[in-house]
């Protein structure tokens, strides 16, 4: 850890927020052609947040401004550890407890924050989020530690590393199919799209955590909501879709991978949060532990 | 100086205590913290002990690595706490004793983790029992008492008949001597097994007996809540400790059937663990009382640290001791700022408050840092502790019991965050416009506790290499440090790179947020009500029922609180039969009686 | 701070509308609701009195922004009953072609509509651009989107443009083609059938309690109540067509009957067409008072129709004069939007809030008039 | 029209009918003295008429009354009745007829909002339900004159003489 | 009367520094319009918002509340009970914010220049920064108003807001003898 590190780390999130952007800015087009129009920009994603940014603010108190800033740093610091392809800002980060748990610091910070605004709408979208969090990551976790139990490993760039060099099949989608889908749908949860979106839903609830951001505040959430993104997509692009022998291909197969759950989404409503807790724990927890067992007893498709 | 003497001191020092709460209460209240401190020190200092044997009138003691551990914790979390009984004193009713039996107990619990003997073991544990039984009712229920204290006997009687029976068998009381016959014997040692660990269960309050806490915690005075929570539950873990580690669990077992390697005795109250993080878990969800949802936070905790000491492996048990401590001192924090806030407001219901981050800016920040150890985020201890854990399980393939680690630990995001939202932050209501923030002194051990757990989130090999310690000392590998460098069979954890890019981000997102145009501050009330007029802000808080789709989801559920309730009832009336057949003073019952045994006589035809 | 009151609306984006319901609410149960009215108040019914006969044409569609065409309609009926004017026999049929397209566009909306309030914003992008095309007929006849002012007292404004059939044919062709489309992404949903099976009731004595009518009537009661059926007006009594009904009312219900309704109108469209007299005047002049001032004979008449949401009538009082004397609008949607937010909105989540706004077809404009 | 001649002849030989009216083929409105006004909603109600499709008022100021018409309907037979009764223009007081109606009761307010009449058991129709902080005489009288009240209240644009020539003008 | 000019070309067009050029250009093209349909107009937004006419292709776009938004529309009619929530709504905007008013009701009145419950003309209690003609506007209408919008947020013209600021007491005074209270207590009718 010297201060090449932090140069590189800086550089990353650099290179992150222009990459994700510009894709998020992609993917509205792709959706609106979905939906028969024209769509913005492709970089009007930029514009947006830039926009935002520019615009003046109020705020609520010294911890609706911490909470936005906490939130941003924690999800910028998960960032940092995530590889890309075989680039790391740091070594022996790249942990999957540690980015899921330091993951949980933005949310937190952002949660408070909504909170502390004295919204009663941000704070049933906050209470709606979390359940939403309960509700997709156990399922995951789940199978993330048979995953662990097979491969003597817990770091991302360990098991991109595991997967390459067998070509597509020797991917981990492939070879665990179950625990593919499960990884997929609880993907669909943790990036808050369709048809797990309820925290958000603004004809229910107006935008829930939203609520009371304007300028720079809601400049940040939108920079923390690409950062987020690009975190939750990278782990399942690293874990089950063999991460990338280079930069390039890493890219690729996550462009490819969130523009495909961005279009399920935009044929589905979404559920009340209740009934994705009951969804997430009757289906993909039930298929998380079938594929569990078959990984620890059958060790099949394990090598 | 010798452990002899701390021991002796600590209990001059109630009685001291004891005599000079009857001249001043208020003198009293602060010579607990001082005699704490003392003891704190004392032992702190007395590490070199560590090895020592010594007897005191009939009883012995040995000074242990894990033994000398658990002390510190405890005399910690008491000293602490002894902050805020100036502040308690008017309140209770009798505040003198209280005084006695809060240093009394403390000195019982040093007593009992550096027990040699079994039976010198077993007093201290009843002293602890009876000494905080008396406490427990001087806050606001009995009924919380007599709870604790049944539940509290049904361990203690388990235990002392397992005590006996391998008394009878092997003929000593010495703690390391007398389990040794059970390495060979299965049957017994299962048997032995589970009688012995049971008081440990229900101190941790480990499912079924988890039902203790809640009451106990929610109606025992405010400030030995944080003592209930953060100490005392922490002596089951000690016996759960003698269970695997003094008896010798897995070599008995070596010969039943595994589950994953691990024989289905411990597997057993391993998922008993599980379904304690998990019980525990969801009804901390629902609570609306603050002590309540801690006291349920404690149930899920012990269920983590159950299992992990029930592993006796190299990760997950230095996990286990890891967790003890940062919970421990967490959920201490947590109960000291909820009292601080009980304090000026004279309730815990989080559907009553809002808005308290503007009035006790230092306590919202201590319950914050705390919470977010108790959850097991970075960079706090919490998350060292609870990775550990959670890696050990990993390596081991309990996808079953890794379930509900991962239930907990996600689930405590929610309880966590419900007071943090109902009660800290969200609209401040008119009538608690005018209150104070907490006073000096009870900052102090607030922000100690709280900067404990930043500090040991970012350097754990303080606290590591002692458990590494205690992990040689009853001969299991040590755990991995090197540095602040954690490193286990499926990967490493550096706490100060972690901490380091965390910092580096948080510098990062300041710096955007201090580039960007300055914001204007407004009111709580000037917020988006669609539009709509709205004046009252205790109408436009949203507390009370704050997960309820989630709740509604387990409404029904079985509950052994309601069992036990149906049992209690069934029991008095078979009582109230009893008492009306055998003390009645009506002579046709006495002459029932009389006819009943004489059938009986006549019938067996025995000679009497 | 056992409850907490939210509002739904005005400006939310749950409300359609300029509408506001106070909500007290524990937990995520609704457990009181008030409606607040009054944000769209124009004083419609004061206007109308002083404005002339011929004048109140251009006021009218405006009562009813989402469907005006039936209010252009009640209003001719109303008058056409006072003075006994009777309507050349192919302005009934063309006034029922322009009443039975404004029946699918409005359909189409709220169909897609139900893509708002779920989520589904797919099924709003498509169902609006669909509605859009056929404003344009609306354009190529009345020359108006919205406010078209076309039937008029005595007929419509003016005949068919040149050609119209083939494009209102080519029209429904396309619809028909669209119809599965919709139904596949939103009927045959299964989170649609998790969001509004069973959810949102509305059962038969609520029906009569309030005053329901239209579609919500119709899918309680098991009954084919509709004014189009039980007091046809126009030509509805010489064309064929179903009205779905039903027993049990739920959310679902009563969106899937739209498109069922949908298909109606465009076989209502279509026999038109083919029965209507090729040609032919579509308008009488007024005869009583002077050409711009023209009066109407006293008397006071209730003149009713079925609009997209029920029952649509006016109190239309005259003393003679060539203004109305007293014109009172009965909004379909008034029972439902009052009334029923007030008693059966409570007990409800408020996730489903913005839902049972929806699917009961609360119309802010015409209960604000 | 038989249909409905038989209801009336039904309901004469019942109440004091003080007058008919039959302004379409499907329609029969009726008028009744206020007190009998319950007792015949009633009648029909429990005849088919069970639905309330309005309540509103006329206000007849050269008569000085204002008239109420509960209009009811029969989905099965497709008539709708009107049933009218007149009022004391200076002192407006009725009993409400929730009772029977439910749904009766907002209407009630809309009147009592528009036209200031009490209904006597409908304690909430007397709390203003589309108008906000109203300070004048109910609007829909007709010596209420909107284009004062919007004069005073309101300002009017006020426009340059030469306004149509410079649209075109401009730019 | 004041009417704000829509031309009113100042030397300000220069002394705008260059952030200010960056920032309007930003804010010229990303305008999120606030939810909320106030008047009949509202209807002619769905189609500008959807496929056909596609308001995002402008970078437009619906927002759910006011701390979000950029630009309120006034879609047509105002009545007084209307009027004081958009005030209280239109004040919780974060700056730079338009106005736009739709149609003729918000010009003079409209169709209902007598009715006792609407407002006749909009820049009087408010800042509009520029009007839409018609009853109501087609989407066509609505888009080229948007255009031009655009191209007074980029040439620094829509100061709507500033204007606000600066003459508060002048528009309080109206609002106030318009609405008598505008902040009104909301118990009055539960």
């Amino acid at each position: 850890m010297n201060i090449m590190n932090f140069i590189y780390a800086f550089l990353l999130l650099v290179f992150v927020f222009l990459f994700q952007t510009s894709i998020t800015g992609i993917n509205r087009k792709v959706m609106a052609r979905l939906q028969r129009r024209r769509g913005p920009k492709w970089y009007q994603q930029f514009i947006d947040i830039f926009k935002a940014m520019s615009k003046s603010s109020t705020t609520h108190g010294w911890i609706f401004d911490f909470g936005v800033i906490m939130a941003l740093g924690g999800i910028m610091a998960t960032t940092i550890l995530i590889p890309i392809g075989p680039f790391k800002a740091f070594a022996d980060v790249d942990n999957i407890f540690i980015v899921s748990y330091l993951l949980a610091v933005g949310m937190l910070g952002m949660a408070m924050s909504a909170s502390g605004s004295g919204n009663p709408w941000a704070s049933i979208g906050v209470s709606r989020a979390l359940t939403n969090m309960l509700a997709y990551d156990v399922p995951f976790m789940v199978l993330i530690v048979s995953f662990i139990y097979a491969f003597k490993t817990s770091s991302l760039s360990g098991f991109a590393a595991l997967q390459q060099g067998a070509g597509i099949l020797g991917w981990n989608f492939f070879r665990f199919p179950l625990g593919g889908i499960v990884a997929l749908i609880c993907l669909q949860g943790m990036l808050g799209k369709k048809p797990f979106d309820s925290f958000i839903a603004p004809a229910e609830i107006a935008s829930g955590p939203m609520v009371e951001y304007g300028g720079r505040h809601l400049g940040m959430l939108f920079l923390l909501h690409e950062f987020s993104t690009f975190i939750e997509v990278s782990i399942i692009v690293h874990i089950f879709f063999g991460g990338g022998a280079t930069p390039l291909e890493f890219m690729v197969k996550y462009a490819l991978l969130y523009t495909f759950m961005n279009i399920i989404s935009g044929v589905f409503p979404r559920f009340k949060i209740d009934q994705a807790v009951k969804f997430y724990y009757k289906v993909p927890l039930a298929l998380a532990f079938i594929q569990g067992l078959i990984i620890i007893f059958t060790g099949l498709g394990v090598s | 100086m010798d452990f002899n003497a701390l021991i002796l001191f600590m209990v001059f020092s109630a009685v001291l205590s004891y005599l000079v709460s009857k001249s001043n209460i208020k003198l009293g209240a602060y010579s607990t913290i001082l005699f704490s401190l003392i003891s704190l020190i004392i032992l702190f200092l007395g590490r070199n002990n560590i090895g020592n044997e010594f007897s005191l009138l009939y009883m012995n003691f040995r000074v242990t690595a894990i033994g000398w551990y658990f002390s510190l914790i405890m005399i910690l979390i008491y000293s602490m706490t002894a902050f805020f009984n100036p502040y308690w004193m008017e309140k209770i009713l009798y505040p003198s004793s209280y005084n006695f039996l809060y240093l009394f107990s403390l000195a019982a619990t040093v007593g009992l983790f550096f027990a040699a003997d079994l039976i010198t073991l077993f007093i201290f544990w009843e002293v602890v029992v009876w000494s905080s039984t008396f406490i427990v009712p001087l806050g606001k229920s009995r009924k919380a008492a007599v709870v604790y204290f049944t539940i509290s006997s049904i361990g203690s009687m388990a235990t002392l008949f397992a005590i006996m029976f391998v008394y009878s068998k092997s003929g000593t009381f010495d703690i390391n001597e007398a389990f040794k016959f059970l390495a060979s014997e299965p049957l017994t040692a299962t048997f032995v097994f589970f009688t012995f660990i049971t008081a440990g269960l229900t101190k941790i309050g480990i499912f079924p007996f988890h039902i203790w806490l809640p009451l106990a915690h929610g109606n025992a005075p405010h400030t030995f809540s944080p003592v209930l929570s953060g100490g005392l539950v922490k002596m089951g873990a000690f016996i759960a400790y003698l269970s695997v580690g003094i008896l010798p669990a897995y070599k008995a077992f070596s010969t039943s059937m595994t589950i994953m390697g691990i024989p289905f005795q411990i597997y057993l109250l391993m998922v008993l663990g599980a379904i304690s993080i998990v019980v525990g878990t969801l009804m901390a969800i629902k609570q609306d009382d603050v002590k309540k949802l801690i006291a349920y936070s404690s149930v899920a905790n012990g269920g983590y640290i159950l299992i992990g000491i029930l592993m006796m492996d190299q990760v997950t048990f230095a996990g286990s001791l890891m967790h003890i401590f940062n919970h421990a001192i967490a959920s201490a924090a947590a109960f000291l700022t909820i009292a601080a806030i009980a304090h000026r407001t004279k309730t815990t219901k989080i559907s009553e408050l809002g808005g308290m981050i503007h009035k006790m800016p230092v306590s919202y920040v201590v319950y914050l840092i705390s919470i977010i150890s108790l959850a097991g985020i970075p960079p706090m201890g919490g998350f060292v502790s609870k990775w550990l854990i959670v890696q050990g399980l990993a390596s081991k393939g309990l996808i079953f019991i890794a379930f509900a680690a991962f239930f907990g630990s996600i689930g405590s995001f929610l309880y966590v965050f419900r007071p943090l939202a109902g009660l800290f932050l969200g609209q401040l209501a008119p009538k608690y416009e005018n209150i104070k923030p907490s006073t000096l002194v009870m900052k102090i051990p607030m922000v100690i506790l709280a900067s404990m757990s930043v500090f040991f989130g970012i350097f754990p090999k303080y606290l590591l290499e002692t458990i590494g310690e205690i992990q040689t000392s009853i001969g299991i590998d040590p755990i991995m440090i090197n540095g602040d460098t954690i490193t286990t069979i499926n990967g490493v954890l550096n706490t100060n790179k972690v901490a380091a890019i965390f910092g580096f981000g948080f510098v990062i997102s300041l710096m955007i947020f201090l580039v960007l145009p300055k914001s204007r501050k407004v009111g709580l009330m000037d917020t988006y009500t669609s539009a709509e007029f709205i004046y009252t802000p205790e109408l436009y808080h949203y507390a009370n029922s704050f997960y309820a789709p989630f709740e509604r989801l387990y409404k029904n559920h079985p509950s052994v609180e309601k069992f036990l309730g149906k049992f209690a009832v069934k029991t008095e009336e078979l009582g109230i039969l009893v008492n009306s057949l055998f003390f009645s003073h009506k002579p046709s019952v006495t002459v029932l009686w009389v006819m009943a045994i004489a059938t009986l006589i006549f019938l067996g035809g025995v000679d009497i | 701070m056992k409850e907490v009151k939210l509002f739904l609306g005005p400006q939310h984006p749950g409300m359609h509308g300029n509408y506001s319901v106070h909500m007290y609410v524990d937990g995520d149960i609704i457990k009181k609701a008030y409606p607040l009215p009054g944000m769209l108040h124009r004083g419609f019914e004061k206007l109308m009195e002083r404005r002339l006969w011929m004048g109140n044409i251009a006021l009218i569609p405006r009562i009813c922004v989402v469907e005006p065409d039936i209010n252009e309609m009640v209003y001719a009926m109303g008058i056409e009953k006072l003075g006994n004017i009777e309507v050349p026999e192919r302005a009934h049929w063309i006034r029922m072609i322009i009443l039975e397209l404004a029946r699918i566009a409005i359909h189409l909306m709220s169909f897609g509509g139900i893509g708002g309030p779920t989520g589904l914003y797919t099924a709003s992008y498509w169902s609006i651009a669909d509605r859009d095309l056929i404003l344009d007929i609306f354009e190529k006849i009345t020359g108006a989107r919205v406010y078209h002012m076309y039937i008029v007292a005595g007929g419509v404004r003016k005949d068919l443009p040149e050609g119209i059939e083939e494009e209102i044919i080519g029209l429904l062709d396309y619809l028909e083609k669209r119809l599965p489309e919709y139904e596949e992404l939103i009927l045959k949903n299964p989170i649609i059938h998790a969001r509004l099976k069973d959810n949102i009731l509305l059962p038969e004595e609520v029906v009569w309690e309030l005053g329901v009518t239209g579609i919500g009537m119709r899918s309680a009661v098991d009954k084919e109540y509709d004014i189009r059926k039980v007091k046809p007006y126009a030509r509805y009594d010489q064309v064929e067509f179903d009205v779905p009904f039903g027993p049990y009312s739920d959310a679902y219900t009563r969106v899937s009957y739209k498109p069922i309704e949908i298909r109606q109108s465009i076989r209502i469209i279509r026999q038109s067409l083919e029965k209507m007299p090729k040609e032919g005047p579509v308008r009488v002049k007024i005869s009583t008072g002077s050409a711009l001032r023209w009066t109407v004979p006293a008397g006071m008449v209730y003149p009713v129709i079925e609009s997209a949401r029920g029952e649509y009538g006016y109190l239309m009082v005259s003393d003679g004069s060539e203004m109305p004397y007293r014109i009172a609008v009965r909004g379909a949607s008034y029972p439902q939007g009052l009334l029923g937010v007030e008693k059966y909105l409570p007990g409800h989540r408020i996730d489903d809030a913005s839902l049972w706004m929806d699917t009961m077809g609360v119309c802010a404009p015409e209960i604000d008039r | 029209m038989n249909s409905m001649n038989s209801i009336y002849e039904n309901l004469k030989s019942k109440f004091n009918i003080l007058g008919v009216d039959y302004p379409d083929d499907m329609q029969m409105a009726i008028d009744l003295d206020e007190k009998d006004i319950h007792t015949v909603i009633v009648y029909l109600k429990s005849i088919g008429y069970t639905q309330l499709s309005m309540l509103t008022c006329v206000d007849w100021i050269k008569e000085g009354v204002f008239q109420l018409v509960y209009i009811v309907f029969n989905w099965d037979n497709g008539i709708h009745i009107l049933v009218r009764t007149k009022l004391d223009r200076e002192n407006p007081k009725f009993r409400t007829i929730v009772e029977i109606y439910p749904g009766a009761q907002f209407y009630e307010r809309d009147v009592h909002e528009f036209f200031g009449v009490e209904f006597e058991g409908n304690e909430i129709s007397y709390k203003n339900l589309f108008l906000e902080l109203w300070d004048d005489m109910p609007p829909m009288r007709k010596d209420f004159d909107p284009q004062k009240y919007s004069d005073e209240k309101y300002a009017a644009r006020e426009y340059k003489s030469k306004f149509i020539s410079e649209v075109g003008g401009e730019k | 009367m004041k009417i704000i000019s829509n031309n009113s070309k100042t030397d300000k067009e220069d002394m705008r520094k260059i952030w200010e050029k960056i920032g309007d250009y930003f804010r010229a093209n990303s305008i999120w319009m606030k939810w909320y349909c106030t008047g009949c107009g509202a209807i002619e937004l769905p189609p500008t918002m959807t496929s056909r006419f596609d308001m995002e292709r402008l970078g437009m776009g619906p927002m759910a509340t006011p701390r979000q938004a950029d630009v309120l529309l006034i879609t047509g009619y105002l009545s007084s009970k209307t009027l004081r929530r958009i005030i209280y709504s239109y004040e919780q905007m974060q700056d730079p914010k338009y106005v736009v008013g739709f149609g003729s009701c918000t010009i003079n009145g409209g169709i209902y220049y007598d009715s006792y419950a609407t407002m006749k003309q909009l820049d009087n209690y408010l800042p509009v920064d520029l009007y839409i003609a018609g009853c109501m506007p087609r989407p066509e209408a609505v888009m080229n108003g948007f255009d031009t919008l655009i191209s007074m947020i980029k040439k620094g013209e829509a100061n709507g807001w500033k204007h606000y600021k600066e003459n508060y007491d002048w528009y309080s005074r109206n609002q106030l003898h318009s609405l008598g209270e505008v902040y009104v207590k909301d118990e009055f009718h539960e």
